[in-house]
């Protein structure tokens, strides 16, 4: 009872700070200084047409590897936390029913397109909204249509496990192949920008959320697939 | 008579939002899990229809990409708690 | 914009309630996705500007006239970034509640007490 | 042999999505597609067996297309006029059918039109024995729900799954 | 104002009516299996012709809603195909007004043998 | 603009009854799916502030593979408790 008031009284706090918060609050009629900055010469100077593109992967791309670095560690965490010992007490598995028929036909037809769409949202990341990110999150759910059609289905662990680390290898690369080719740690300009609007363009861009999006998708797979295994 | 056309785009934004509230009352009403799954399909589906209404109202046609990932996201979703409740997860 | 904060502030309340007073570790991280959601939706609402478009250049926006018709495209980038890293806290938390449940066949906050004086 | 076209089948097929779906024009870029699309239909290997076409099958799959959709505004005005009506006028069960397709592409077509049409709903399949949830329950048995639901679309999904 | 705006728009407000009535008939079906019935079909059929109505206004968005038209019309009976089978097996019950079940006919049958 | 308002008090409406029916609701399964209701209408709200990569974003990720995450936790946490008793 006495914990119930306590986060009665906190709440109540919090919505006080809140609301003097949002009455204070105004409406901003024009661009902050530096997203104007960004705004002025993203299109130029990157090729981008995309400008969060261009931000999370040039002018904050250190904070991009930062990110790329926690979601490693996470899963990491989870496939450490979840494996299983010799010793542990084994549970009984149950029985698992088989998906209908409609559905595992179904799959067979849509993965190839979803894989593809989430291959599309990767590569056209600098034209049109999308990115590494997404496109990894799309590709992990085919991977995850197909665990759930079929019980039986298992990932090579050994192939995914190269493609992330071979990934996260060539993401830094290039960001160090940025220091010395042009302005700094993931600078685009190591390749040339190519025709503004066009799927080839913009430097490096296309090449590096390739790599994110592989290795986001391949990470996100394997937390899935860790989630999913049973005591077997 | 020039606006014609974006008035009844306007209407029709009012009806399929009027659908959302109700497939949220059956989300919130549904006794079962299973019917709180079928608010949850029918609510994603109307919603791929409000996103593209948005889209021709603010006339930028890459939010059809935001629709197209939510159609195959909702369509994994609604697999997923129905292999759950059948017990094939 | 004021709704939109005001629906980002009352989804963080509900979400911070919800983990305070809950008792199924479950329910308590799904109380934390719900004051995320929160907090990024007001953080993205701080970024927009009445009648201008998303920071995307195409046919609808030209190059030179962008200063004045996007949005600011900087806290859309972090938020980005947080929705990522949010789902995978997510998961690593479910992972302590599924090895936390493997030792004590319990889902009830109250039971664990190992670390009460 | 079989294997190759398989994977030309499937690589046109993602092409021509990606090409709908960007409207691009620039050659470039198509090469590009092409690409992407060999790349992820070769690391895709299960995908279906292309049909063969000819052009009685395609003259065919156009006309099932407008039947299909007749047919889905037929339900769609029938379950409106059922859903405003102040008491509800349903009489549901659960009816068993059986198909003769052997296909599965076809099989998936012929239950999701069965989905799609006057308030019938596939439930289960278990080889083929179609299990049918029909909002208004005409005919119990199996040979005259068989009649009723599934001949009118395997006519022309017999023709084009063959 | 154009002929193809007013006719996109004209057909646009049926898909989003056959939404509203979709919508209408998941709230007040009286089981889970009619509910399905109200939100698949209505649904589909309203979604279907909302994505039409809004490319015949932008025509050349055509091809792109083209293939959501055609993703959806696969997605949909997939999906409320799985999860009435999902309900059924975990034994969710028809409504009292129900003529026939086959299927659970056919379950108890081979529980017996 | 008005629309904007509109579809912004609806959408946010829904949105808190939503998330205090994730918190109040019984039944686990349909406390998660009640946050993935959430995260869509989360996903159209970022759409309407003309954020699109974020709402491709909470889509994908949000809304579709945190539920999973979630409902693949539920199973494990469950099957043991029903042998249990």
């Amino acid at each position: 009872m006495i914990k119930k008031m306590f986060s009665f009284i906190l709440i109540i706090f919090l919505f006080l700070i809140l609301f003097e918060l949002l009455n204070n609050l105004t409406e901003n009629k024009k661009l902050s200084g530096v997203a104007k900055e960004y705004a002025e010469r993203g299109a130029a100077e990157l090729g981008t047409a995309n400008l969060v593109t261009s931000i999370v992967v040039t002018y904050r791309g250190l904070d991009t590897l930062g990110e790329v670095s926690v979601l490693f560690i996470a899963a990491t965490g989870v496939a450490v936390l979840l494996r299983r010992r010799k010793d542990e007490e084994i549970l009984i598995q149950k029985v698992k029913r088989q998906s209908s028929e409609i559905l595992q036909t179904g799959t067979d037809l849509l993965v190839p397109i979803i894989i593809m769409f989430g291959v599309y949202i990767f590569i056209n990341g600098h034209l049109s909204p999308g990115g590494g990110f997404q496109g990894g999150a799309v590709i992990a759910s085919a991977v995850l249509l197909s665990f759930l059609s079929d019980i039986n289905y298992k990932i090579n662990h050994t192939v995914f496990g190269l493609i992330e680390s071979l990934s996260g290898v060539f993401y830094v690369l290039i960001g160090v192949l940025g220091i010395f080719l042009a302005g700094g740690f993931l600078d685009n300009r190591i390749l040339p920008l190519g025709e503004y609007g066009t799927i080839l363009s913009a430097g490096a861009i296309p090449l590096i959320y390739t790599l994110i999006g592989l290795k986001v998708g391949t990470e996100l797979a394997s937390i899935i697939d860790n989630m999913k295994r049973d005591s077997e | 008579m020039d606006k014609l056309p974006e008035i009844i785009l306007h209407i029709s934004t009012y009806f399929v939002s009027a659908g959302i509230i109700l497939a949220t009352l059956r989300l919130i009403k549904g006794p079962t899990m299973a019917d709180r799954a079928v608010a949850l399909d029918t609510f994603t589906v109307i919603s791929i229809s409000l996103i593209v209404l948005i889209a021709c109202i603010a006339g930028r046609v890459i939010f059809l990409d935001v629709g197209m990932v939510y159609a195959i996201l909702s369509f994994i979703g609604v697999v997923a708690v129905a292999r759950y409740i059948e017990g094939g997860l | 914009m004021n709704i939109i904060h005001v629906i980002g502030f009352a989804l963080m309340l509900i979400g911070i309630w919800g983990m305070l007073t809950q008792k199924n570790m479950i329910k308590i991280i799904l109380g934390l996705a719900i004051a995320e959601t929160g907090v990024q939706l007001v953080m993205v609402a701080f970024g927009f500007i009445k009648g201008r478009t998303a920071p995307i250049l195409d046919a609808a926006v030209p190059v030179k006239d962008a200063v004045d018709m996007i949005v600011d495209p900087v806290p859309q980038a972090l938020v980005l970034t947080a929705i990522v890293i949010g789902v995978a806290v997510n998961a690593l938390m479910l992972t302590f509640v599924i090895k936390l449940y493997q030792k004590k066949r319990s889902l009830s906050i109250t039971e664990y007490k190992d670390l009460k004086w | 042999m079989n294997k190759i076209v398989k994977i030309v089948f499937s690589t046109i097929v993602l092409t021509l999505f990606y090409f709908i779906w960007t409207r691009t024009t620039s050659v470039n870029n198509i090469l590009v597609i092409a690409g992407l699309g060999l790349f992820v239909s070769i690391i895709y290997r299960n995908y279906l067996r292309s049909p063969i076409l000819s052009p009685k099958k395609i003259a065919y799959a156009i006309f099932y297309v407008f039947y299909l959709f007749i047919e889905i505004i037929k339900a769609n005005i029938d379950v409106a006029l059922r859903v405003i009506k102040p008491v509800i006028p349903i009489n549901p069960g659960i009816v068993k059918v059986k198909t003769k397709l052997k296909s599965p592409m076809g099989r998936l077509l012929l239950t999701s039109s069965i989905t799609l049409t006057p308030g019938t709903l596939t439930v289960d399949i278990d080889g083929d024995t179609l299990y049918i949830h029909w909002i208004d329950v005409k005919d119990k048995e199996e040979s005259g729900a068989t009649e009723k639901i599934v001949s009118n679309f395997e006519k022309y999904l017999e023709v084009i799954f063959g | 104002m154009s002929w193809n705006s007013l006719l996109g728009s004209i057909i646009t407000l049926l898909g989003s009516i056959f939404l509203f009535l979709g919508a209408l008939g998941v709230y007040r079906m009286p089981d889970l299996y009619n509910r399905m019935q109200a939100g698949t079909k209505s649904t589909t059929l309203g979604t279907m012709l909302t994505l039409l109505g809004i490319g015949i206004c932008h025509y050349e968005w055509l091809g792109q809603v083209l293939i959501l038209i055609i993703f959806i019309a696969l997605t949909n009976p997939i999906s409320s195909h799985a999860l009435a089978r999902a309900a059924h097996f975990k034994g969710i019950p028809l409504t009292a007004k129900s003529v026939t079940d086959k299927l659970k006919e056919e379950e108890s049958k081979a529980e017996v043998l | 603009m008005e629309l904007q308002q509109g579809i912004f008090v609806l959408m946010g409406l829904a949105m808190i009854v939503a998330a205090i029916l994730a918190m109040y609701v019984k039944d686990l399964v349909s406390s998660i799916i009640a946050v993935g209701v959430v995260s869509l209408f989360a996903s159209i709200l970022y759409l309407l502030l003309q954020a699109p990569d974020v709402a491709m974003t909470e889509a994908a990720i949000g809304a579709g593979l945190s539920t999973l995450i979630f409902l693949y936790a539920l199973h494990k946490t469950k099957d043991a408790e029903e042998e249990n008793d």
